[in-house]
């Protein structure tokens, strides 16, 4: 079957969402940014395939009268069961890096322990990734660097004070190693784990339907995902290795697939981890203006991640708590780091965590508000993009905003919004073998 | 007539034009006559480009030294950058005209001309205060250096969107009782009236060339290239030259090349030779970018674009509206010229003269580029491209860059901007042509 | 210091206050309530620096003073019109327009201060065609006689256009009435600035600020009236006189600076007594001459007789520049405190020959810009401190 | 009769405070303290930590003449006086060395440059304002991400060999960078390097805006101490046609609060002279 793919290399987050020749959204995959482009890319391709075959595996099953309303809890289970796999596997490869670089000379005359540590903290992280995959566990984040890394921290550590070892050599170690494994380009076959995934799936199932399941996800895994055109976007696009005729601005890519979520979207507002975009676009999801702030945090996704940060608290929990104000405080400060230091004066003074922070969703929506101005304004209908459209802190001082200043416009926010300029990167792969 | 038929491109010498040869002359010329006036003993004036009074300046054998021409020259060799740091370490601010301040620091280290020369120091500053405040800024400043005698000549701006009987007479009165008598002192030559009718008869026939070679962009292919081009096209006429046969003859020589194309189908001439295909038709308003003018340059012919109108060649002069010097009215014709360049002009002129290139030249676009550091021409340049955009429904583009200080022009930005508009026009057309 | 005995209710705080009340009110309230007050009334707006009010009052019609929109606007729709490297008060005062809180105004003055404000009367002219919108193009050729005839003419046709405006027209007498009104004006108001150069403890700059800017909204009887009280409520009370170094602060004739920002710069330890805050007050020194042709004796007031500034062109290499020598002596100034709006060519080009002047007579300054909207008076109290300190610290005692 | 003066210096990052002994000869250092603030009332901390001093030195708080603030202190309430930074730090430097003709004072927010003559007047000064590129938080951000200790910066900065450049010039989105090059492999040290060379370059432009152009150039401020950055400015200053030198002292994190004793003790003597003593307390 034939697959048009965008990706999005943003400056946080590499995107990717594979169509097919209808313009039907198959999959989607997400991986964090990092410095090897292609590797980026490639991983987040190859997620947003994995979502694609598992699209397949649910149109196959439609019909599977064994399944008959429990369509969606197969599935889950199946992919809760491939990411095991796929965990295990990275875990496998972060151990052999691990052991190669703990043989390396730094480590002279450690390498026994250290060895014997990594061994014994990868045995536990294999005996406890059961339980981080089990039905309703609530996982940190998608991302294998962050599920491996926080555990690897709190067992290394406890490891380490057992056998008497500095944990930082074991930390440097893992530094070392997961930059290795990340950046690795993935492992080719996909097949094998979908089966290894499926079996075990099916382990639960009586054998009668289990045959037939296994027939249709195997029928689904058959089908030849044929990369057909691939359009890359974003921030690091320039970096992709891609043909020239193969990148889109991500200004036209975010407009479009703002265009295909909401087909009445005239005006977009991105705002992503760099950069805050607001774009106009025609009817037909073509754009006709846009502005992009400069390079500086202030009104961008990372003046939250530093707030966040300043403030020991994580991403998801500021808007939430600056929900809870009452009374949004002024902020003075343009500049993020400033923005801090006020941040802290203002607590010293006796001011309400929550009121800050409405303060300081307030100013970040405000420099939106500004670059969409220039940008030429909002019209019917408004639709808000990117990582900040998450908060719903922003999402409420954006709205009072719009609605003061440009009435009863409509406004669309999707949760995954994050995708947008993947989505437009497809349609445009689409049209580009199409039209 | 050498043709640059073989051009090789790239690294090639590049082959260039008759006129283009007969310009670097007349320049080298004027250069030489400048920096050795201390030894002929000749007089020399300084003035700026709009609305200037060259044919009265000639009448007194007065050289005629425009500072804005040489902070040009001083951009496009690079040299600007460290003048305008050199202003800024004396005290000028980072937030001012960096014509001013290229000029300024120019000033401070030798003031050389490109023949490596010192300019000399000025016998009189013709204060023309035309179109912009800050030249009556600029000349206090180097009067301050000179202590020479300033001569203000006041040109009333057409804020109601006409000249009036008024300001003509104001100017006129000024031309009789203050310039010609000072010009005269500064000179020792009496004014001659007669003299200045010949200048300007010669001024009108290289005016009547001109004005046909800009006319013929709106041929497609358009044989000329209406701003990055026709910005060495309005060199004679719009500094030390107008009003001389030498000018005449170069627009003379000019005309008969850009036939020549036009009768084989070319399209205009570029630093990498002929321009191939024109995808775009654009109409640009603001002056160009200098330190990077190549660079620049390239972005559009690269892509195909080819600029069809400007209003940049319009600062010396509305020739294309019709006015020609008029050796019957000499002082009045005078007086009509500096009220009628374009940044005399108020802005629903300026929205009205650029509504109306884009519809007689075809334009698919108009492109802004605002520099950073000049008020004259930047406020009020977003509300030019609305009004634009709003009544010939072309799409409008906006870059920021600056004339002469290397570190406000962004190649990465500009190029992002120019290639997501051209992609924008691309669309527009593709939908327009599906429909 | 000791305890203090609980102050007496200062005479001048409820002058002040509604000063303030002014001053926040970025509805215009006290001009439309002017304008609904009789039937047929009109308000016609100007900018900064200069413009004959005497011609709209002598019509019957409210001059107002628009200085931009101060900190306290969020300006949402104005960036849409100018780019970030223009100052700030022509995208506020837009943002006032777009949002209807100049809709009770008729007409509108932009006067040829830079090339900022120029264009924004021909946005003017785009965006609100109901409005009178005109263009002064005030002379700045001021070799004797060169310029009278055509800045007369001008103002002609601003009577004119004024007049069909208002439906009246507008008589000899009426514009010598309306002179004299505006002569009584300055003089206060120069009273009360020399009042403060004299004893600047007694009037806290933040105070006259505030005063002067009331005389841009209230009807020019009024707002006389208003300084005659002030003047005498402050002669009332005597304030706590503090260690201040007296400084002239030039550059801020356009766009404002934050109220926070001039009172900064008095706790900083300077006292302010000089600056170029809303010129249009006092640009015209002395009177202007009431008998005889009144168009022609504005024209020379202007041409002869007005304040220098960076907006106007000075003729005389020697002179230029002298003025802020002079208001510095003139006042008993220790130094001068240059503030200017970012990207303000005006200002910001006329510091450097400002401070060479400065420099021959050894006078010490010191330099920066701000926005109407600047958030940090940080490091403005760090300068204006700094430079309190090193006039205080070497002064001899 | 000896007098003692204090001073405080209420910063962004740090609360500094000193006490002198004044009488014959040479001033006498008695006692001092930093504190960091992190997320503390600075004003109660400053309080907290005079009295802490004072208790240090055996002293009561009515035996100290004159207590003058600086930095954010106008606000004290138990203080005589107040000095802007500049005034303070430009006297505190000459007072750690006296050939000292130019300050640069970076603090956790901000960069000046200050021109001072041999008495420690304020002649000219440049500073940086609104942003906080290449400012002492600009610098503690980026070595938590490397999770490296204050104190290690300096002399691992040293060791980098092939300094990485920074692009961005945002305090914020530079880590973006820096985590990149991390990922690329690049060593701390080079991108601590890198760092400290892109401040200097700034710093550079900040002194030659005051164009100091010889004798001694005094780091002051906490960034003082770190050796990186003052190696760093040597380095991007070694091309210029300049004379002088720039230097770090061991004690220049208290430059502000030296400098507000010793004019506290200067106005002081002041007042003492003109019988107004009575007016600054
Ligand atoms: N769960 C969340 N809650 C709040 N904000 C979030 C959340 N997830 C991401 N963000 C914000 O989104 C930004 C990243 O947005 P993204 O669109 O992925 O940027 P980019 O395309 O530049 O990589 C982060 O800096 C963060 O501020
Ligand atoms: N030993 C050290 N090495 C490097 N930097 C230091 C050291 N000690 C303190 N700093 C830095 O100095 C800064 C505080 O400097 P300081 O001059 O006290 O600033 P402020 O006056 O703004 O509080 C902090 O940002 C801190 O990171
Ligand atoms: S402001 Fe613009 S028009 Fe005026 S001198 Fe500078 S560049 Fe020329
Ligand atoms: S602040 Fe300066 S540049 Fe801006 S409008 Fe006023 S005078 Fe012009
Ligand atoms: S102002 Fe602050 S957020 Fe913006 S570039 Fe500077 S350091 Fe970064």
């Amino acid at each position: 079957m034939k697959c048009f793919i965008g990706i999005d290399l943003g400056s946080t987050t590499t995107k990717a969402v594979v169509m097919d020749d209808g313009g039907k959204q198959l999959g989607r995959g997400i991986t964090n940014s990092r410095s090897n482009y292609d590797t980026a890319a490639a991983v987040s391709k190859q997620e947003a395939l994995i979502d694609a075959r598992f699209t397949l595996f649910r149109r196959g099953l439609e019909g599977e009268a064994a399944l008959a309303g429990r369509v969606d809890a197969f599935l889950a289970e199946l992919e809760r069961n491939f990411r095991h796999v796929q965990f295990l596997e990275q875990l496998d490869d972060l151990e052999a890096t691990g052991v190669r670089h703990g043989a390396g000379l730094r480590f002279a005359g450690q390498e026994k322990p250290l060895r014997a540590a990594l061994g014994e903290v990868f045995r536990q992280l294999r005996a406890e990734s059961e339980g981080i995959f089990a039905p309703g566990a609530k996982r940190k984040s998608d991302f294998f660097r962050d599920i491996a890394g926080s555990r690897f921290m709190a067992l290394g550590d406890a490891v380490c004070k057992e056998a008497g070892l500095s944990f930082d050599l074991l930390l440097n170690v893992y530094d070392k190693s997961i930059i290795e494994v990340e950046n690795r380009p993935p492992a080719g076959a996909m097949e094998g784990k979908f089966l290894r995934a499926l079996e075990k799936t099916l382990g639960a199932t009586g054998q009668a339907a289990a045959n037939g399941v296994a027939h249709r996800v195997q029928a689904a895994l058959a089908i030849p995902l044929e990369e057909a055109y691939v359009v890359g976007t974003g921030y690091g696009r320039v970096r992709l290795p891609f043909p020239k005729e193969h990148i889109r601005s991500e200004i036209l890519c975010h407009g479009l697939g703002a265009h295909i979520m909401y087909a009445g979207t005239r005006t977009v507002l991105d705002i992503g981890g760099q950069d805050t975009k607001a774009i106009q676009v025609d009817p037909d999801g073509i754009v006709e203006n846009f502005q992009m702030n400069d390079r500086c945090a202030a009104g961008c996704g990372r003046y939250l991640g530093y707030i966040a940060d300043e403030m020991q608290m994580g991403l998801h929990e500021l808007g939430p708590m600056a929900m809870k104000s009452t009374r949004s405080l002024r902020i003075n400060s343009t500049c993020t780091v400033f923005a801090g230091a006020e941040l802290r004066d203002r607590l010293a003074l006796g001011d309400k965590r929550e009121d800050v922070l409405a303060g300081l969703h307030r100013a970040i929506i405000l420099r939106a508000m500004s670059i969409i101005s220039r940008s030429g304004g909002i019209r019917d209908q408004f639709t808000f993009t990117g990582g900040v459209a998450k908060n719903e802190a922003a999402v409420r001082e954006l709205t009072k905003l719009v609605r003061e200043n440009y009435g009863q416009v409509t406004i669309n926010i999707n949760p995954d919004s994050i995708y947008t300029g993947a989505l437009g990167g497809a349609e445009f792969a689409r049209r580009a073998v199409q039209v | 007539m050498s043709k640059p038929e073989s051009k090789a491109a790239g690294k090639s010498e590049v082959v260039k034009d008759l006129s283009m040869l007969k310009q670097k002359e007349m320049i080298t010329r004027n250069y030489d006559a400048l920096t050795s006036a201390p030894e002929t003993g000749r007089k020399v004036a300084a003035t700026f480009v709009p609305g200037n009074l060259n044919e009265l300046i000639q009448v007194f054998g007065l050289l005629n030294n425009l500072p804005e021409i040489n902070a040009i020259q001083n951009g496009m060799r690079k040299l600007s950058g460290d003048y305008i740091l050199e202003a800024e370490k004396r005290g000028h601010s980072e937030d001012v005209c960096t014509y001013v301040k290229a000029d300024l620091g120019s000033m401070a280290k030798g003031n050389l001309a490109p023949n490596g020369k010192p300019l000399p120091r000025p016998d009189v500053l013709l204060l023309s205060y035309t179109g912009c405040f800050t030249f009556m800024k600029w000349f206090e400043l180097v009067r301050n250096e000179y202590k020479c005698p300033t001569v203000m000549l006041h040109v009333p701006y057409q804020g109601e969107g006409t000249t009036t009987r008024n300001m003509r007479d104001y100017i006129v009165k000024q031309l009789k009782q203050e310039v010609i008598p000072k010009l005269e002192q500064v000179s020792g030559v009496k004014f001659d009236i007669d003299r200045l009718r010949e200048l300007m008869r010669e001024s009108a026939k290289a005016e009547d060339d001109f004005v046909w070679v800009l006319e013929t962009a709106r041929h497609r292919p358009s044989p000329i290239d209406a701003y990055f081009g026709s910005v060495y096209y309005t060199g004679p006429i719009f500094t030390a030259f107008r009003g001389t046969p030498d000018a005449s003859e170069y627009y003379r020589l000019l005309r008969a090349e850009i036939e020549e194309r036009m009768a084989k189908g070319l399209g205009p001439i570029t630093p990498e030779g002929d321009m191939k295909q024109q995808k775009y038709r654009l109409v640009v308003e603001g002056p160009p970018n200098w330190t990077s003018f190549r660079e620049f340059w390239k972005m559009f012919y690269d892509e195909g674009a080819v600029v069809v109108a400007s209003s940049y060649t319009k600062v010396g002069g509305l020739y294309d509206l019709g006015f020609r010097h008029d050796p019957d009215h000499p002082l009045e014709s005078l007086a009509d010229y500096a009220m009628g360049c374009y940044t005399n002009m108020n802005l629903p002129q300026r929205v009205g003269l650029l509504e109306k290139y884009m519809k007689e030249y075809e334009a698919d676009g108009l492109l802004i580029n605002s520099i950073k550091s000049c008020n004259s021409f930047s406020a009020g340049q977003l509300m030019m491209m609305r009004e634009i955009e709003k009544r010939t429904g072309k799409p409008g583009a906006f870059i920021e860059t600056d004339l002469v200080d290397p570190r406000y022009f962004s190649a990465a930005n500009v190029k992002n901007r120019l290639e997501s508009y051209f992609q924008m026009i691309d669309q527009k057309r593709r939908v327009a042509s599906a429909a | 210091m000791c305890a203090a005995p609980v102050p007496a209710p200062s005479p001048t705080a409820p002058i002040v206050a509604r000063c303030q009340e002014l001053f926040d009110d970025l509805d215009f309230g006290a001009a439309r309530r002017w304008k609904a007050a009789a039937p047929g009334r009109k308000v016609v707006a100007f900018m900064p620096v200069y413009a004959p009010r005497e011609l709209v009052h002598a019509a019957g019609m409210l001059p107002l003073g628009i200085m931009g929109a101060g900190e306290s606007l969020e300006v949402i729709h104005g960036d849409a019109y100018y780019q970030s490297y223009i100052c700030r008060i022509p995208r506020s005062t837009l943002e006032l327009g777009i949002t209807g809180r100049l809709d009770f105004v008729d007409g509108f003055l932009f006067p040829s201060l830079c090339d900022v404000i120029r264009n924004l009367s021909g946005i003017w002219k785009l965006l609100f065609p109901k409005v009178y919108v005109r263009y002064l193009d005030v002379p700045q050729n001021f070799t004797p006689g060169m310029a009278d005839e055509f800045w007369v003419h001008e103002l002609q046709e601003l009577r004119e256009g004024l007049g069909k405006l208002a439906g009246v027209e507008i008589t000899d007498d009426a514009l010598r009435d309306s002179i004299a009104v505006y002569n009584e004006n300055r003089r206060v108001v120069r009273e009360v600035y020399a009042y403060r150069a004299a004893e600047p403890w007694q009037a806290p700059s933040s105070d006259v600020y505030l005063l002067m800017r009331a005389g841009l909204v209230l009807p020019v009887e009024e707002h006389t009236r208003l300084l005659r009280d002030w003047l005498a409520a402050a002669r009332s009370e005597k304030r706590q006189r503090r260690d201040n170094t007296r400084i002239v602060l030039n550059g801020v004739f356009c766009e404002q600076p934050p109220l926070g920002l001039i009172k900064a710069i008095e706790m900083a330890g300077c006292y302010v007594v000089d600056d170029d805050f809303m010129l249009v007050n006092r640009l015209l020194i002395g009177d202007v001459p009431v008998e005889g042709d009144p168009l022609a004796n504005l024209s020379t007031a202007y041409l002869t007789r007005s304040e220098e500034t960076a907006s106007k062109y000075q003729p005389d290499q020697a002179a230029k520049g002298q003025y802020i020598v002079d208001a510095v002596r003139r006042n008993g100034a220790e130094g001068v405190i240059f503030a200017a709006p970012s990207f303000c060519d005006p200002a910001l080009l006329e510091r450097p020959m400002l401070e060479e002047r400065l420099d021959r007579v050894d006078v010490p300054y010191i330099g920066f810009k701000y926005a109407e909207n600047s958030a940090q008076m940080q490091p403005v109290r760090e300068q204006a401190g700094t430079f309190a300190d090193s006039i205080k610290l070497w002064s001899t005692p | 009769m000896a007098t003692l003066t204090a001073g405080i210096d209420v910063g962004t990052g740090c609360v500094k405070t000193v006490l002198f002994e004044h009488g014959g000869g040479a001033p006498r250092w008695l006692a001092r303290s930093v504190d960091r603030i992190r997320q503390r009332d600075p004003y109660q901390l400053a309080a907290d930590a005079y009295d802490a001093m004072l208790r240090q030195a055996g002293v009561a708080r009515q035996d100290v003449a004159y207590v003058a603030s600086t930095g954010d202190g106008e606000n004290l309430t138990f203080t005589t006086g107040h000095f802007y930074s500049m005034t303070t730090h430009a006297r505190g430097a000459i007072h750690l060395d006296g050939t000292t003709r130019g300050v640069l004072d970076i603090g956790a927010l901000h960069g000046r440059a200050i021109r001072v003559d041999p008495r420690g007047k304020v002649q000219a000064y440049k500073m940086t304002s609104q942003c906080a590129s290449g400012s002492g938080q600009f610098l503690e951000n980026i070595a938590r991400y490397l999770g490296i200790g204050q104190d290690e910066i300096g002399s691992l900065s040293q060791q980098g060999e092939a300094p990485e450049k920074v692009s961005s010039i945002c305090a914020v989105l530079a880590e973006t960078d820096v985590i990149n090059m991390v990922s690329r492999g690049i060593s701390a040290a080079n991108i601590l390097k890198g760092i400290h060379l892109s401040m200097a370059g700034r710093l550079a432009s900040l002194l030659k805006g005051i164009s100091v152009s010889e004798g001694t150039v005094l780091m002051t401020g906490g960034l003082a101490l770190d050796t990186g950055l003052v190696a760093a400015l040597r380095e991007s200053l070694g091309g210029e046609k300049v004379r002088m030198e720039v230097k770090g002292h061991p004690d220049s994190i208290y430059a502000g609060a030296i400098g507000a004793a010793l004019w506290g003790a200067f106005r002081h003597q002041k007042l003492a002279a003109q019988g107004r003593l009575a007016m600054a307390s």
